[in-house]
């Protein structure tokens, strides 16, 4: 199987979608011209002309309503934000236009579009820059949220996002465009609602998704080191939620970590910890442990923002302390 | 002036049973609202009847589209959804066109392109300019009316999304509802401009100031420009002035503004000029205007009836019209 | 001690506080000659004039960014929402401005504001006017948010909250604007960050804050006829939460509820779940339930947007089987 | 064209080394992002020099108040910030402005009445309006100078702003630093209009467009709209034409740009053409200037040396800045 880039991946899901359909149409600020701030679009105005790779003006409002008019009329949208931090501005399209049509037309409406792009922090950005929405997304039903660790997964959920009939948000992360994956040259679809397990263990399970679930895989390879054998569930649809695949492994290991880079008040991370503290109150040895981000702005200073953020140490931390081997 | 006589009749009987089923059921709407029959947000659209109505009767729905804001009953009428779809919605009926979930604010019919019904002020502007990208990406030939009041142009919304009709070519027409109002507030105490259709330069669009108490001059006005809008795809922005006679929803008293200014809004009455312009050009009577205008009276009662005969949702419907 | 509304409350903490302070004033939709969308702010405008008490145009963006400017340079401006709703279409300028300013001046800046309106559903108005938002600014570290339920914490909380010098959001609700309770004459002030025991009690501890606290009382009034001694928290304050109360009750009684009115993902509701799951793990004869609103948009038909929301059935049924008396 | 002859030559040159500094400054900056002594987003003021200095030089920074975008060295130069501590920031260092927190895009001094360095496009805009508000309320005699790039334009939240400083009267000038691109796409791709300015009367506001590569032009042209902003509550939009000479950020190649058009650009630069009008009008010699290049030269490396030789913030102070 050919090993490629989170980004390619991404990209070629697009690319088989607006092939496949061309209802289909991407746009946002510089995914024509420029091939994306992050080069995730590379190639698709040159394949696909102006008609579906559009270049916005910096007007998030705006476009993504656009889009989910498009959508609510029998486009299908890919709505690119440059990152999420700015899709702040745009959120009143979301969730009260994008998750709210069907519902108020009594069923009559429906919005198939995708809102993807960078969430969390990447590098030396400081805090405007470097927040992980997730929860905002995932508070609100309406909406599906998809937020995939590896290529193959962003792959097969990006597809499925685009042909789903509702508005899919799709958490990406700037810092793993440059990751490499396989992904297989026949094309596949992963179904939006199910975990994955990316590493069999028996001793502790360590929830995550996105970004973080690399850094859980390491920690899982350190803590096998210290004979603590960690199961790790990835799980990549955070709405709807597979409640049941994270019940199973918790069910067997009776320990849990969630790994969440996000700030932890009110978060997915917190709300996964709750799930399984009281669908699995028989089976848990210890309390279920959040390792978050610290409940801090991000500074720009490198050394802080990595202090800031979630780590292997303090994930293998955290998987000891429910083990109890501190 | 615009000249009646260069209209059928069946066109201006149309127009002016329009305008009078908007305005009696937009009494029994009240009435229902005084009766507990219908809760939440009222927003009457009586007095604005010339604006909807002029409008769609400017456009074909079959290519064309339609959203406004939660003040829509007049507009879900001129689009031709029934009165019993519409009160059953707002007495919160399984038989509602939205099957209970909206209410008063959010009427659709997606069948006749009506797309709400929003209840965010200027939230339907990125929509409509949206469902216009359709329109042009598709050039199926359509254009989108974008209604939205005088309240809702200083919202940013209204800025970007005029942008994005010029800069793409969308087949859009913003529609200033102006009533001279947002809620409390006189449009002079928070807008910088007078003529909203000033704004439209700014964009390098085109902007256009109607009389909205006239049928014939919405008609033609929007006529004249979805022309322009079709063919070209243009955006325009036309500010038509109207007034609402009501408050601005059913609690509201209405004391920030004087009876003299209401009083001169009701001597315009569209309706009633409509009326007379078809009594003096002997196209009505009197006795035909008082015939119809039964049968409308009765229309809306049976509208009523309807809702009132028709189930509540059942309760495990608030699981379902999240997800297709 | 003199009975008055909650909305009479809210408008003597603002009325006592612009009095004292001519930096204090007020902006918002309606506030001024139209007394206040719910009569809030009935009586303010004449009595402190247009300077202070500004009607705004509809741009909710513009009013509260500019209220955040003017709170940079030394103003105290109170911000009204009409509703949180429509806070969306301002988040920006509280997320990213606001609640960052301070921290990316590196402690040069501070934001004394007060965001303050309606949360949560009120009556007969569908899914886009009928959101409880609180984990949208509990979430974000920089802000604080609060969330009285009577009269007399209302008016407490938001004299702290006008002079505390950070951003605070304050949380109200349009159904309990007219409830009434006792407020003393002389002034006072409630510390920002204190929960508040609303009943004593010993066998099972009820959590909640805002609107749905008097609804939590009635229950446990209920329980008690049933033999079951409810203890009920008022969190009050949500940023900073007062952990400590909570836990106390809970060592106590050892089973929680919580109960909040917002959707359950990623809720502060889920959130208090976890926190009490995992530090009163040894503590907890039960699981922790969360009653919430059910994870649906708000319909407009009434008996369905009461059965969406919690009731006291639905809190009595909990603490039933919190205490395995079902 | 301004006539020189009108300044003080201190006035001249200090406006000559304060753009002079600030492209130094810029350079160096460019190099130790080349050393990944800095990390980030790094936005470079190289070309827009006259813009911030001008402003700068205009208004009263005792009353006077000033925000910008991410793109902030220029203007924390102009204001007076020192060198060493906007490259202490971007060091991450304990010593920058912001203790290490904001980096390149948050330069803060809040004593100069500089209150940044905005990262979100157009976020400014509002906070801005609101400093104005305050001058406005306190009836302090003060005005705010807000800077946006052409891309912010299009933010709802300059819509809004515009009208509300409008409505209430607001002394600040919306100053657009119109380097033709933001980001990688040009003004004409995503902007109906050429000239912002135009954009004013939508508001009834006054605008104008300036000449952002003469020093003389922008401190003549900023002075006027003060003038009468600082007077009469007016606020101005000024369309303010400018050019980047590098990327949008140190990682951006600027392939969408041609070489002509840059090079037609630096043949205005207003460094070169200050400097020569001022040894034209003999009020420097072509030894003086290499002096004070030297000398700034000399600055900014100390800056660096200072920044370089600065702590990192401790641990903890992750937990500092955040509330009052
Ligand atoms: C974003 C937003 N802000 C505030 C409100 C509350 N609100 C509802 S209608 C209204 C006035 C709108 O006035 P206008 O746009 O002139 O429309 P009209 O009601 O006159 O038809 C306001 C403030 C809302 N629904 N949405
Ligand atoms: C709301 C928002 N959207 C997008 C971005 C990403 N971004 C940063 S700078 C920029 C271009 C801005 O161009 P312009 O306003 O012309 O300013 P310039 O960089 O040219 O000074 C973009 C798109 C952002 N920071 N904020
Ligand atoms: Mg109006
Ligand atoms: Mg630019």
């Amino acid at each position: 199987m050919p090993e490629i880039q989170m980004r390619d991946a991404i990209r070629q899901a697009m690319d088989e979608e607006m092939a496949r359909d061309e209802k289909v149409f991407l746009l946002g600020e510089e995914v024509g011209e420029y091939n994306g701030a992050y080069k995730v679009s590379k190639g698709l105005l040159d394949k696909y002309g102006e008609k579906r790779v559009r270049d916005t003006p910096i007007a998030e409002l705006g476009f993504t309503g656009l889009a989910v008019g498009a959508a609510s009329v029998g486009l299908r949208p890919i709505v690119e934000w440059m990152t999420f931090n700015f899709a702040l501005l745009a959120l009143d399209q979301v969730i009260n236009n994008a998750a709210k049509m069907r519902h108020m037309s009594g069923g009559q409406m429906s919005v198939p579009i995708v809102f993807r792009g960078p969430n969390g922090p990447a590098e030396y950005l400081s805090s405007q820059h470097s927040q992980a929405l997730a929860s905002y997304f995932v508070h609100v039903p309406g909406l599906k949220v998809l937020a995939p660790s590896t290529p193959y997964d962003a792959k097969g959920l990006l597809k499925s996002a685009i042909r789903d009939n509702n508005p899919v948000v799709f958490l990406e992360s700037e810092m793993s465009y440059g990751w490499t994956g396989e992904v297989p040259e026949e094309e596949y679809l992963i179904p939006i609602g199910k975990a994955d397990v990316k590493r069999k263990g028996s001793d502790v399970t360590l929830i995550s998704f996105s970004k973080p679930v690399r850094m859980v895989l390491e920690a899982a390879d350190r803590l096998a080191e210290m004979g603590i054998d960690a199961e790790v569930v990835d799980l990549r649809s955070l709405r709807p939620l597979d409640e049941e695949t994270v019940y199973a492994s918790v069910r067997k290991t009776n320990r849990a970590v969630i790994i969440d880079e996000s700030w932890p008040m009110a978060s997915v991370g917190s709300h996964v910890s709750w799930l399984i503290s009281r669908n699995c109150f028989d089976d848990l040895d210890a309390p279920v442990e959040l390792v978050s981000s610290e409940d801090v702005p991000m500074p720009y200073n490198h050394k802080l923002e990595l202090a800031v953020q979630p780590s292997v140490d303090k994930i293998i931390a955290a998987a000891k302390r429910v083990s109890y081997k501190e | 002036m615009s000249d009646l006589k260069k209209y059928k009749k069946d066109f201006l009987l149309k127009a002016l049973k329009d305008m009078l089923l908007i305005r009696r059921f937009e009494e029994k709407t009240a009435q229902m609202y005084g009766l507990r029959k219908i809760g939440g947000f009222l927003h009457l659209y009586n007095g604005q009847e010339a604006v909807a109505v002029g409008a769609v009767a400017a456009v074909d729905l079959k290519t064309d589209y339609l959203l406004t804001s939660y003040r829509d009953h007049g507009h879900a009428l001129a689009v031709g959804m029934k009165p019993e779809s519409i009160m059953a919605e707002m007495f919160g009926k399984i038989t509602g066109c939205a099957r209970g979930k909206g209410g008063s604010m959010h009427m659709f019919d997606v069948e006749r392109h009506f797309l709400g019904g929003n209840g965010i002020v200027g939230g339907q502007i990125p929509m409509a300019t949206g469902v216009a990208f359709k329109q042009m990406y598709d050039q199926d030939g359509g254009v989108t009316l974008c209604f939205f009041g005088d309240g809702a142009i200083h919202q940013g919304a209204f800025h970007e999304s005029l942008n994005y009709a010029k800069i793409w070519n969308l087949p859009v027409i913003y529609i200033v509802e102006n009533n001279h109002f947002g809620m409390g507030t006189a449009v002079s105490r928070v807008s910088g401009v007078d003529d909203f259709s000033l704004k439209a330069a700014g964009y390098d669009l085109q902007g256009k100031v109607i009389n909205g108490m006239d049928f014939l001059e919405v008609y033609e006005g929007i006529s004249e420009v979805v022309k322009d809008s079709r063919k070209n795809g243009n955006a325009w922005l036309l500010d038509i002035k109207t007034y609402r006679y009501k408050g601005h929803s059913a609690s509201d008293p209405a004391k920030y503004r004087t009876k003299d200014e209401l009083e001169s809004y009701k001597k315009q009455d569209p309706i009633i000029k409509l009326k007379s312009q078809m009594i003096e050009a002997k196209l009505i009577t009197e006795d035909d205007f008082k015939d119809f205008d039964e049968e409308i009276k009765k229309a809306v009662q049976d509208a009523v009836d309807f809702a009132d005969k028709s189930e509540e949702p059942a309760l495990h419907t608030i699981y379902e019209d999240i997800l297709a």
